[in-house]
């Protein structure tokens, strides 16, 4: 028996006019752990649903054990042994957490009825391990990184033989991210054959056997990890040269630079208290810490997205009395919200009309809508982000994950806000649309924009900003700036509270 | 005391479906005259949906207070007879109007002849366009006093005057709309009709707003009335009304119901002490109908005749 | 308990109701309330459990007149009670089989499929009876008794009414198989990904509600003695407006049987109680309709704080 | 465009109905069919601008009903018929705007709070005539031209009507203002994120669609010489069918009132040519059923391939 379990072979899909996938190969091995590279629209995520039966190829075959087989559901797939956590999240708002982990099995069932005790019991186990989130919550009110961990939770009950694991941690930090490798690690060495999409790199080249790479639907090379580079694999996802290197940080003295926002006191009972803050004209502010640490609750309360939060806000110099948020917009804030399904995106309406929602002003006249500087508008910012669309007309629900994170920050950018609030800002975005982003933000920065980004990705937010807040459990636990903003002091500051370290001696 | 009043505190009751249709006003006005004459007290009740589940619950609603009778619009009449049936073994006398339940052992049926109002209408429209023409109608499937009066004109045509041709029946349901809109077709479709007969006044609203529109010269009969049929008639865009005598099937409702309820002062010459049954039994007592004209059109203003009366 | 609020609202009614009537808490009037709702209860059912999936049907009313119809010319032609009324459930059934195709092999939104369905099962109730009511007075009295008969002092009809209740709610609550029907209309694609035949759920609660709707246009008939044509007319709001006011959501992914019964009670005992105080009936549809909405509000406001 | 297969469609049945009918392709047929839709068409415009930002309505029966009688009352109290009919039209914006209270403010589904208001403005229209219709014969002639007169050949109903689609059609398409109602209805949430206040927008088209309802229910009493307290029952679900047919969703975000209008014009042609064609009223249900399926499942089959 070979130790190959997948093998796809000549396959094409096609969405109407776009061919999403060219001719495609990839083979799987019992027992790696597979990185899957591309620039956003590759098509990664459509071979991948291919493979669980939700997309049927066009032409092509895919064969399990040697054996050709005909996938026609995800039903079918789980049957194969075949298991996927979906780059959206998919997951039931209405249902418990424990129910939603379990919603395979539960289908599966030969009982009749549900043993609700032993669900939320085995939840727990496997919850214990990932991250703090309670089995019987209503998965309505889990944040969507909390969500991805529920994801990741629900696969890993799975039985299955291979598992794929589409960018699952695109919205995770380090520490639930090292959790993931060590499942991943152990059920790789039980046989189990896991594919893994990712953007990250470091993630690709500390954890995977082997990488394959593809570009603009077609299959381009496979390595050993061990026998490659980075580099390598960039340039051979866009076919070029990539220079990965950040953009240059603010040159001035940060602390004497004119504050832009000045944040006293910001409280919201329950989810954060006594948030302290300036962001100063030119620099970069970062907001790192856990999940659930209360980073995006922070900026919606500053932002006025949370009504409930009390505390001052300067802009400028002035307290800013907005009440909701819409007055906010007005003053100049802007908020790239982290959950682009939820509440980033209109996925029904066009790409030019999403980009357009922030301010209609600026493609009308009189109150009636000129569509030719609407479509302008949504190709220019397209072109800058490297967007990948057939035209601007499209609905958003067409373009690939990472695509239509680009739609969400071309909304952010088609305004001129005097302070953006970015919620992982580059989640599911390739390497070359990242570093273009960032570009741009520090453009933006350099022109007296304020800029305050929130990431899970710590050599993200230490690449691009010029200091970090560390939140941990609702309060600002500590800042690092300059040669201090290091993976590890980032760590230390997110996960152990600051003044019983000082109490107890330690040090970071 | 004498033989034709009430105890004090006995009351009647009066029960329909559909219970705000202006149709049950004047009945109501005439079942109260009669109460007041003999001092006895009433109620007004039903309910006011299309619902026979809904209609049966408000009758034995009506039971628990235990009247001593019921004038009852049954919405249909089978679902009726074990309530009506029961209704009597527990002492409430119950006289039907206007739709029946003759199954059951109610003690009497008032009504308007509704087909000696089809065939009235059928002579009428011969005597006004002749033996030999097109006609067509309005109809209403599944409410039985408005079936009855199509199919009976219907047939009585096709007996007595073959050369009348039926060009066009559509279900408009007394909605105005859709009165107009089957109007409006069966005109363009029939530009020779000569007269349309319309068991009731919604539909007859629309019907008469379509032939106006059309400019047509077709003669339009209907039965029941509303104030604007009423001006048309008036304007003579409709020839004529029939409209049943309310007030006679209301008064005549009560004193059956009274009788029913005070049989002891009955004692008919036949098997009743032995076989057991009410001895006021009256199968059919037919309270006639008017018939509107311009002429008289005046008289059957609703709302003139409402002017401080009280409506429950 | 979502419902407590809902059972707040009903106990404050039936008490004030109480005060203002004498006849309110005697058993006859119960029994009248009960009668008046527990055949449309089983239609709530179904309607409740296909709105979980997502779905919804307004062609209730006219499928529960065809079921009546169906049998009631059955029976009319020698057919035996029983074997008619089979036939029409299955009849109705069928009809549900029909409308799941449409809405999950061709496509289409519920709501146009069973608008066109509600036109067709009525205009065949029309064709079969020529629009008049089929007498059924001679329906064998074993076959009436489950319409009007008694167990005890309890009607038949009720004891059906809970047992029906009672069992789609546990099993909504407990079994695996229903269980999907919440996955399925919480989010189509979850489901979906993990491995639920989400098509086939929502083929079968659009089939399981007409079979319902079938199952209580027998009980009617075997009620009314009679097969009505034009039976439930506008009963699709009515019975939607229960299963929401009892926690359904129009969107799917939510609902209890015992919430959307509760809805039921609520709307009938407050047309049942106008209906007992006499109310003047030009007041009955505002105090209705203001009573409906006041239900809601505070329903609303308790359900919130118990959050 | 979305609509072209509606178009074929009704084409389709154009050709079909001049071949069945010598009658069917006269001007005076035409002029017929379209006074028979042109009223429901502008309440159809407020419902479809409902839909999209992800509401509906239960209650533009009754609330065109009320507004012809409240005119009517008026009128017949010597109100001059213009003023009458304002302050009805004004009526039934501040009911909509009570009804935007609620599903805003309180928090309550459109689905109910709009059921709410069926039920209350049908009570108020009881009430307020005793049931009886009005006989608005008196009213002059320059007020009655509104509903019955002609611009040279061309009925001023259809002048209104026409206006009105238009009118809105290209404002749904072109403004910012009812972007706004898209983005709303596509996802509230985002819309809110976006600074669109979304509760206003979906307050505004609440009352929009009951203001449009009331200016409706004006153009029928000067139509008809008549206020109807039993008006419009059941024009809710034609309204919505023919929105839905025409592309809106009813989970909100998407529809067009081009698409709507076809819906409705190809509802109320059916209904006309069954008329025309004198089909057996036992039979038309089933046929109107039976076409309203097949369009649905045509333009359904039409618009993917067209994708
Ligand atoms: N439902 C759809 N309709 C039309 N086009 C689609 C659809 N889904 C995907 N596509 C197109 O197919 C191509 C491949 O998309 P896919 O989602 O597989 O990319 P990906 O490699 O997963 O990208 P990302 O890294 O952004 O997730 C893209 O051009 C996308 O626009
Ligand atoms: N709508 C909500 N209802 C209840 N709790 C919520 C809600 N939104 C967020 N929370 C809780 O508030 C806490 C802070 O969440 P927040 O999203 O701000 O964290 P974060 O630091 O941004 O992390 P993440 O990476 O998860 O986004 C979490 O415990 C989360 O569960
Ligand atoms: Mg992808
Ligand atoms: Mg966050």
């Amino acid at each position: 028996m070979s130790d190959v379990i997948l093998k796809v072979s000549h396959l094409s899909k096609a969405f109407g006019a776009i061919q999403a996938l060219r001719d495609v190969q990839f083979e799987l091995r019992r027992g790696e752990i597979h990185a899957l590279a591309g620039e956003n629209g590759a098509g990664k995520s459509t071979l991948m649903n291919i493979i669980d039966g939700i997309l049927q190829p066009d032409s092509g075959e895919i064969s399990l054990d040697g054996r050709p087989v005909r996938i026609s559901s995800p039903a079918a797939a789980q049957r194969l042994g075949i298991g996927l956590v979906h780059q959206e999240i998919a997951l039931c708002p209405d249902i418990t957490v424990a129910e939603n982990i379990f919603m395979a099995a539960t289908n599966a069932s030969r009982f009749l009825l549900v043993d609700y005790a032993g669900l939320h019991r085995r939840a727990a186990e496997i919850l214990s391990g990932l991250g703090d989130i309670d089995p019987s919550a209503l998965v309505r009110s889990l944040s969507i990184s909390q969500q991805q961990l529920v994801e990741i939770a629900k696969a890993l009950t799975l039985d299955c033989r291979v598992l794929i694991l589409d960018e699952p941690t695109a919205a995770l930090t380090e520490k639930e991210a090292t959790v993931l490798f060590a499942i991943m690690h152990r059920l790789a060495a039980e046989g189990i054959a896991i594919i893994y999409i990712s953007h990250r790199m470091a993630e690709i080249f500390g954890h995977c056997d082997r990488v394959s790479v593809f570009r603009d639907g077609q299959y381009v090379v496979t390595h050993q990890v061990a026998e490659t580079t980075p580099t390598d694999i960039v340039n051979a996802m866009v076919g070029r040269v990539v220079d990965n290197r950040y953009p240059a940080k603010f040159q001035g003295d940060s602390l004497a630079a004119p504050a832009i926002l000045e944040v006293e006191n910001l409280s919201s009972p329950g989810l954060f208290s006594d948030v302290n803050f300036t962001l100063r004209r030119g620099e970069i502010l970062g907001f790192g810490g856990l999940i659930g640490a209360g980073r995006s609750e922070i900026v919606k309360g500053i932002c006025r997205i949370d009504e409930t939060a009390t505390g001052t806000v300067r802009l400028e110099g002035k307290p800013l009395d907005a009440r909701r948020y819409q007055q906010s917009i007005k003053e100049g804030l802007v908020y790239l919200s982290e959950d682009r399904k939820g509440d980033g995106l209109f996925l029904d309406m066009s790409i030019a009309a999403n980009v357009s929602a922030l301010r209609l002003g600026l493609v009308s006249k009189g109150g009636i809508i000129d569509q030719r500087r609407e479509n302008q508008q949504a190709s220019d910012l397209g072109r800058r982000l490297n967007l990948k669309c057939g035209h601007v007309r499209q609905p958003v629900s067409a373009l690939s994950g990472g695509n239509q994170q680009k739609v969400a920050i071309a909304k952010m950018l088609s305004v001129n806000p005097k302070v953006i609030f970015l919620d992982e800002p580059t989640r599911g975005v390739d390497v070359g649309a990242k570093l273009e982003i960032h570009r741009i933000l520090r453009d933006l920065a350099n022109a007296g924009v304020g800029i305050v980004v929130i990431s899970s990705e710590l050599p993200e937010l230490i690449g691009v900003c010029d200091r970090v807040l560390v939140v941990r459990e609702g309060r600002i636990n500590g800042v690092v700036s300059g040669d201090a903003m290091t993976e590890q002091n980032i760590m230390y500051l997110a996960s152990i509270d600051a003044e019983q370290a000082r109490a107890g001696g330690a040090r970071p | 005391q004498a033989g034709f009043q009430c105890e004090p505190g006995e009351t009647y009751v009066m029960n329909v479906m559909v219970s705000a249709h202006p149709y049950w006003v004047p009945v109501y006005q005439g079942f109260k005259q009669a109460a007041e004459a003999m001092g006895c007290e009433t109620v007004f009740s039903g309910t006011p949906d299309y619902d026979i589940a809904k209609q049966i619950a408000s009758f034995e609603q009506d039971l628990i207070k235990k009247p001593a009778g019921i004038l009852l619009h049954p919405m249909q009449a089978d679902p009726f007879i074990e309530p009506i049936n029961r209704a009597i073994e527990g002492g409430v006398e119950i006289v039907t109007f206007a739709a029946d339940s003759p199954n059951s052992n109610r003690t009497a049926y008032v009504t308007s002849d509704n087909v000696a109002e089809a065939k009235f209408a059928a002579e009428e429209i011969v005597k006004q366009v002749g033996d030999a023409g097109q006609y067509a109608v309005l109809e209403n499937p599944g409410q039985s006093n408005h079936d009855l009066r199509v199919t009976a004109f219907i047939s009585y045509m096709e007996e007595n005057y073959p050369n009348m041709e039926l060009v066009g029946r559509q279900a408009t349901n007394q909605d105005s709309n859709a009165a107009y809109r089957a109007t409006a077709s069966i005109l363009q479709a029939n530009p020779e009709l000569d007269a349309m007969w319309i068991p009731e006044a919604g539909s007859a609203e629309g019907a008469v707003a379509a032939v106006l529109e059309a400019k047509a010269d077709v003669l339009i009969m209907h039965a029941d009335v509303t104030p604007t049929t009423l001006e048309h008639i008036k304007a003579g865009n409709i020839h004529m009304a029939l409209n049943p005598n309310q007030g006679i099937q209301g008064f005549m409702g009560f004193v059956a119901t009274f009788m029913a309820a005070h049989s002891d002062m009955f004692d008919p010459f036949n098997d009743y002490k032995v076989s057991g049954y009410n001895p006021m039994q009256i199968p059919f007592v037919d309270n006639g109908f008017a018939v509107i004209t311009k002429e008289n059109a005046d008289s059957f203003d609703l709302g003139v005749y409402m002017e401080g009366r009280d409506p429950t | 308990m979502r419902e407590i609020g809902l059972i707040l609202i009903i106990l404050a009614l039936f008490a004030a109701m109480s005060f203002a009537s004498p006849y309110f808490l005697t058993w006859e009037n119960m029994r009248a309330m009960a009668m008046a709702f527990a055949v449309e209860g089983i239609v709530v059912v179904g309607m409740t459990i296909l709105l979980i999936s997502g779905g919804i049907d307004l062609s209730v009313g006219s499928v529960t007149a065809l079921a009546m119809v169906i049998a009631g010319l059955l029976f009319l032609n020698g057919v035996d009670p029983w074997t008619a009324s089979l036939i029409a459930i299955l009849a109705c059934t069928a009809i549900g089989a029909l409308m799941g195709f449409f809405v999950t092999k061709v496509g289409l939104h519920h709501f146009i499929v069973s608008l066109a369905a509600m036109v067709i099962a009525r205009g065949a109730c029309l064709l079969g009876t020529g629009g008049r009511p089929l007498g059924l007075f001679t329906l064998p009295p074993e076959f009436k008794f489950i319409g009007q008969g008694s167990i005890g002092v309890i009607p038949v009809v009720i004891v059906i009414f809970v047992v029906v209740v009672v069992a789609f709610d546990f099993m909504l609550r407990r079994t695996t198989m229903f269980r999907k029907v919440f996955y399925t209309g919480s989010n189509e694609k979850a489901a979906a990904y993990s491995g639920i035949r989400t098509k086939k759920v929502i083929f079968l609660t659009t089939t399981l509600c007409s079979a319902l709707c079938g199952f209580a246009g027998v009980i009617y008939m075997a009620r009314f003695g009679s097969a009505q044509p034009t039976f439930g007319v506008g009963m699709e709001l009515n019975v939607i407006a229960a299963a929401v006011i009892g926690g359904a959501s129009l969107s799917g992914g939510s609902g209890t049987i015992f919430g959307a019964i509760l809805g039921t009670i609520l709307l009938s005992v407050v047309s049942s109680s106008l209906a007992l105080l006499d109310v003047s009936v030009y007041w009955q549809d505002i105090i209705r309709g203001s009573i409906l909405l006041a239900a809601v509000t505070i329903d609303h406001y308790l359900s919130k704080r118990r959050r």
